[in-house]
């Protein structure tokens, strides 16, 4: 039997009732469309294998959350592009190289175990793109440290045709080994001609996107200036390297911008984000310095990621006309 | 007298579609009678009036039917003449059940029905202050900008505060509502001489009056009625952005003082806001013995056929409203007493229009976002839109799982439900409900404790007494 | 200045680098049974620093002057787990009459200390490394810290749970585990921070 | 060996005397009850009570503010032993269970709008006074269910439901309920008025299919005024729970559907 309604029957709900119709679908695909820049520079510089990479984990991604989803019985979140963009987010912190079982074994998790076991997207305490990379340097250290070098623009075409390409050492290697003199010059590191992940090495590029989710509001400066200066202070304080590389190399630039600006997984409050990006500045540049792992970034985040419900506690917004 | 920007911008914010240009232009219109009123019992803040008549009584304009209730509370006046049908409970626009008389304005009077009670007019230079409150008080004002404070209480400062600052308020940041601004325009120099009475009872506080910049007519009306007016008054230009019309909000932008927290009030800094659209009652209260009886009302939206700012009687029904403005274009999806974004939906044009009714919109499917709610993805935007600088993001999460203590330890009692917060959820959560559904389990909760806390000092009393 | 960023390294490395609970997985039972909020955590904490100082510092007399000299090493475990228990029970009894408030509110898991292996692991790793009594107090001083710190930590985190819509089956202690598994994983960032056998 | 065993004696005894001394010297006054009632409490600290735990719902049981019998992991024996040691004889009233007083499904009462809010019915009804055209009747959007500790009430077709079997009859319920229309009944009632609506016969009609118009049909076939089973506010019947009606006969016999016998699952006697 239909439910019996008044013959005028209007909507009821609570003021207000005007929306500026912004939406979370948007908003992903805002930070879609700004990762583009640093993805193609990615493809650029590291070829086929990185498209696969991508695809494979996007991919990997949007069905591993629709399973999530249908397993638990709730309806599908797949729409508001939140796994397309762990799936990428997940690609672009990877190296160009690894086999895409890994890469889809990282997806998986990032999906399932760092965000549905939570209950989905908004209730997840760590990024889940760099829980998942955290979990594969553990689990995969040989293939997640094996850099391909970037293919030069002469033999571009040979590694399309499948020659093996070049392994060597990310510049922040060369750093930790004392090596200085190795380190690329300013010009490569600032286009992303040097071996790393994906989507970590074009600084232009990441600068590009940053600047393009500033414009559309998608992020606040807080985060990216906090943790960049931070790290630039540093290294200039300790000396271990130029600070320009300190902040070029090793997913500084992307996680400043893209990872550590998760809405979800940091401080809410503008007091808290400028903890939050000390916090990983500091704690990246420690773990750099004396740590086992030659980058840090990703730690130092996840870390941070860890402490932000206490930030957000303690940098709790004074009321208007509170005491 | 002169014109000022505002000086001091208050934190957060934002910019709905304003909407005002349909009913902007149209002037002033009065209603012809309607047939049948619904005159409510609690047209204001605070306890409700107690109902002076019953079924089958003859009321005359302007006789009082409800009788003020308390400390907090105005009288109700019959706004025509006519026979009380019914007294019953109904569904205000808020929600709340209360008493509403019934008359219908059509029965003849029988011949020996006592004529209309009159106020007689009063000449305010001359008249004492006390006379001046007695007056606005029998009037039965009450703030007509929405809350509906009435206005002999917030007129009469405790003792030991003085009002330094007079506030008036023309900000109307609502969406559609253009009431406030055509009173403005036509009748400046009743707004005028309301302000002057305010003046000799607050014992002459300087006069902020505050406009947005998006009505520059208004301000220029303004200008011409208190071009020559002695004293400390300014016209302070706000810049557009809502809540702007908020009473914290509008004291910080045109004084720069901050109203504590609650209990505090605006007097507790010097300041007592007051809607332009009251001013011109008093003027009308004081001068020509006239009691608040109609009010204008927007009544706009994009399924009227012709939006118009009407005057009508309180009680008037919104079906009454509607026809009047040339009825429905479509079938309105939505109904909303009030603005968009503080207005109460309603469910039926049965209810009648009351002393704080600014405005009727009719939405068309297309106005109405019906939402359902994600979860939320903590992206900061309520927290930059609240204009109390609260947390909301974290008061509308504890508040989904009922964690009550959570949101009164984010501040949620110091919300003012402005609504920026769920204006701009990208989730599209219902923020400014669950806020209000926290404080009002925390206002039920403090009044469990005072009752207990009131019996258990009776019984304890009795129990003392029955020992002695 | 040698001592002084010795200790350090010894507070480093008890705190961030080998966890008691994140890298050693010891104390679980209160991690995961205090953490709902953070005051409690605060004050499980704090008692587990006090017991956990003071308990070290027994135990190494014991060991030492006890225990070693008699060549009884071989019943330490015994003999810690019997001074650690009443040491508790004693610390148990003393704060409900001194803190009757933070008594209120660690409830039921201050006995829990009783058998929190973190405080018998911070005995039995100061016994098999043969440092010195203020080492060794030291050490378990940094250790109640890291643990502190890693329980502060995850009551933030299970606050913020608290408020979530996980899948039923993962509701409640399952959640918790799974969220310590990924602390744990942002933990191993720290790993080779210093190099200290312990 | 011998050394070992003294060794350990002895640090037994010292602990042992010192921990003697501290209970004597440090230990806290308190009433001695909370323990007993402790002790007669399973101890699963599972909560069910409401309280943080066992301790807890003792205390609370010792100081007067909790009612006994809220333990369903102990059961009735469990609240007898309670009632013993709290001097107060197990209390002889029978258990009362709580009653939605209102069978207005979605099918049956008119819906006034379409809501659009958080699903709680005191948030629904202080928006326009919720959807439900019946003013008295349940909004179905369960804040009953949220604060039941037992999960016996269930929502479905617009309704809350309570689960006989399953009700403790805490009475959070009712104080959850803003239209006040659960009651605290019998468990041994079977016959019941389900509606809340005090008005005019045509006045409830017009939003209700299922509504007490107050026709005093079911008093006259129970045996008239005398026999006492109802009692009336406006027009609305009212079972005299002091009092009940047995004879199932009048249920079919209510004009307005609004009775029932046993509404809501069977009694689980």
């Amino acid at each position: 039997m239909k439910p019996k309604t008044a013959e005028n029957h209007y909507v009821l709900s609570s003021s207000p009732h005007a929306h500026a119709r912004s939406s979370v679908s948007r908003i992903m695909l805002d930070v879609i469309v700004a990762l583009l820049p640093t993805t193609l520079a990615g493809v650029w510089f590291f070829g086929m294998p990185a498209v696969w990479t991508i695809l494979v984990c996007v991919a990997t991604c949007v069905t591993t959350e629709a399973l999530c989803r249908m397993a638990m019985g709730r309806e599908s979140t797949v729409g508001d592009l939140s796994a397309a963009l762990t799936g990428l987010l997940l690609a672009l912190n990877l190296p160009a190289g690894i086999p895409l079982w890994m890469a889809m074994v990282g997806s998986v998790f990032a999906i399932a175990v760092a965000k549905q076991v939570f209950g989905g997207l908004g209730m997840n305490p760590f990024n889940p793109a760099l829980a998942a990379r955290a979990f594969m340097l553990i689990s995969f250290t040989g293939p997640m440290t094996t850099w391909l070098a970037p293919v030069s623009r002469c033999c571009r075409a040979q590694a399309a045709c499948g020659v093996d390409a070049v392994t060597t050492a990310t510049p922040l290697a060369f750093v930790k080994a004392g090596q200085l003199d190795q380190v690329p010059p300013l010009w490569n590191l600032l286009i992303g001609d040097m071996p790393g992940c994906i989507g970590e090495v074009s600084a232009i590029a990441l600068a590009l996107g940053a600047a393009y989710l500033l414009w559309r509001k998608v992020i606040t400066w807080h985060i990216p200036a906090a943790f960049i200066a931070t790290v630039a202070i540093y290294a200039l304080v300790s000396g271990r390297a130029p600070a320009h590389v300190e902040v070029l190399t090793g997913g500084v630039m992307l996680g400043a911008c893209f990872m550590a600006t998760d809405y979800v997984t940091s401080p809410i409050t503008a007091k808290g984000k400028l903890v939050f990006g000390f916090g990983c500045g500091l704690l990246c540049m420690l773990i750099r310095q004396f740590g086992g792992y030659p980058e840090g970034c990703s730690f130092a985040i996840l870390i941070m990621n860890a402490i932000c419900p206490l930030v957000n506690r303690w940098t709790q917004p004074r009321p208007f006309g509170a005491k | 007298m002169k014109t000022v920007k505002s000086k001091f911008k208050f934190k957060g914010g934002v910019h709905p579609d304003y909407n005002k240009e349909l009913a902007r232009d149209g002037a002033i219109e009065r209603l012809p009678l309607p047939k049948e009123l619904a005159v409510s019992m609690s047209q204001h803040l605070g306890a409700p009036a107690r109902c002076l008549v019953k079924a089958g009584d003859f009321v005359r304009r302007g006789q009082v039917i409800g009788e003020k209730a308390g400390f907090i509370s105005v009288c109700v006046r019959s706004p025509a003449d006519g026979k009380v049908k019914a007294v019953e409970k109904r569904v205000g626009a808020a929600g709340a059940m209360a008493d509403a008389v019934l008359i219908d304005t059509t029965a003849s009077l029988p011949e020996d029905a006592p004529p209309p009670p009159v106020l007689a007019p009063m000449d305010w230079s001359s008249a004492t202050r006390e006379e001046l409150l007695g007056r606005i008080e029998e009037a039965g004002i009450c703030g007509m900008g929405g809350a509906g404070f009435p206005t002999a209480v917030k007129l009469n400062p405790p003792p030991g505060k003085r009002c330094e600052y007079l506030v008036l308020n023309g900000a109307e940041c609502e969406p559609y509502l253009t009431a406030d601004y055509r009173v403005m325009l036509e009748r400046a120099p009743r707004i005028r001489l309301g302000v002057e009475i305010m003046r000799k009872v607050l014992g002459l506080p300087a006069v902020r009056i505050a406009i947005e910049a998006n009505k520059p007519e208004a301000i220029a009306a303004m200008e011409a009625a208190f071009a020559d007016i002695e004293g400390n008054v300014e016209i302070v230009v706000l810049p557009v952005l809502y809540p702007q019309g908020s009473e914290k909000h509008q004291i910080y932008a045109t004084v720069g003082r901050v109203v504590p927290e609650p209990p505090a009030l605006p007097i507790d800094v010097g300041c007592v806001v007051e809607n332009v659209g009251t001013v011109a009652a008093i003027a009308d209260a004081v001068e020509l013995g006239e009691p608040l009886l109609e009010r204008v009302t927007t009544v706009s939206g994009d399924a009227v056929a012709t939006p118009k700012n009407v005057l009508a009687p309180s009680g008037t029904r919104y079906a009454d409203l509607l026809e009047f403005c040339g009825g429905a274009t479509e079938r309105p999806a939505k109904v909303i007493s009030g603005g968009t974004m503080m207005g109460f939906a309603v469910s039926s044009l049965d209810i009648g229009t009351t002393k704080t009714t600014s405005g009727l919109l009719f939405l068309s499917r297309r106005r109405v976002f019906q939402y359902s709610s994600q979860a939320c993805i903590n992206c900061g935007r309520c927290l930059r839109a609240c204009p109390m600088n609260l947390n909301p993001a974290e008061i509308s999460k504890a508040m989904e799982v009922d964690d009550v203590k959570t949101a009164e330890d984010a501040h949620v009692m110091d919300c003012i439900e402005c609504g920026a917060c769920s204006f701009g959820c990208p989730a599209y959560r219902a923020i400014t409900q669950f806020c209000r559904k926290a404080k009002n389990s925390i206002r039920a909760r403090i009044a469990a404790e005072r009752a207990a806390a009131a019996a258990a000092k009776a019984s304890d009393g009795a129990a003392k007494k029955e020992a002695k | 200045m040698r001592a002084m960023s010795y200790y350090l390294m010894i507070l480093v490395g008890a705190v961030l680098v080998n966890n008691f609970v994140l890298s050693r997985f010891l104390g679980c039972c209160p991690f995961l049974g205090v953490s709902k909020k953070t005051e409690t955590a605060l004050g499980m904490s704090g008692a587990v620093v006090f017991v956990m100082t003071i308990a070290s510092a027994v135990t190494w007399c014991l060991d030492h002057w006890l225990l070693a000299p008699n060549n009884l090493g071989y019943i330490h475990t015994l003999a810690f787990i019997l001074v650690i228990a009443s040491l508790v029970q004693f610390i148990d009894i003393a704060m409900k009459r001194f803190l009757p408030p933070l008594h209120a509110a660690l409830g039921i898991f201050l006995p829990l200390i009783t058998t929190n292996c973190a405080v018998l692991g911070a005995a039995e790793i100061n016994c098999k490394q043969g440092t010195g009594f203020f080492e060794a107090v030291f050490f378990s001083f940094s250790a109640a810290l890291g643990f502190g710190f890693a329980l502060v930590i995850f009551s933030g985190i299970r606050e913020k749970l608290a408020h979530a819509d996980p899948p039923r089956c993962f509701r409640g202690i399952a959640l918790a585990l799974v969220t310590g598994g990924l602390l744990s994983l942002a933990f191993m960032g720290f790993s080779g921070l210093v190099k200290l056998p312990y | 060996m011998i050394i070992a065993i003294v060794c350990i004696a002895g640090i037994g005894l010292v602990a042992a005397v010192s921990l003697a001394l501290a209970d004597k010297y440090l230990a806290v006054k308190e009433d001695p009850r909370i323990g007993m009632v402790t002790a007669v409490l399973p101890g699963a600290n599972c909560g069910g009570c409401g309280f943080a735990g066992c301790d807890a719902y003792a205390r609370a049981l010792v100081e007067g503010t909790a009612p006994n019998g809220a333990c369903a992991a102990g059961g009735e024996a469990c609240a007898a032993a309670v009632a013993k040691i709290l001097g107060v004889e197990a209390t002889a009233t029978e258990r009362r269970v709580a009653l939605v007083k209102c069978c207005g499904t979605r099918s049956e009462s008119i819906r006034l709008g379409d809501y659009n809010g958080i699903c709680d019915c005191a948030t629904a009804a202080a928006t326009a006074g919720g959807d439900k055209g019946c003013r008295f009747g349940c909004l179905g959007y369960g804040a009953c269910a949220n604060v039941c500790p037992k999960n016996a009430i269930s929502v479905s077709d617009g309704l809350a439901k309570v689960d006989k079997r399953l009700c403790i009859g805490c009475g959070k319920c009712v104080k959850a309920c803003p239209k006040h229309l659960i009651e605290l009944v019998p468990a041994s009632a079977t016959i019941h008025v389900l509606c809340n609506n005090p008005v005019r016969g045509p006045e409830v009609r017009k939003v209700c299919g299922v509504g007490c118009m107050g026709c005093h049909l079911c008093e006259k076939n129970s045996g008239g005024k005398e026999a006492g089973h109802f009692t009336f506010d406006g027009f609305l019947a009212k079972v005299n729970y002091d009092n009940p009606p047995t004879d199932p006969s009048i249920v079919a016999k209510c004009p307005a559907k609004c009775m029932a016998e046993d509404p809501h699952f069977e009694t689980g006697h």
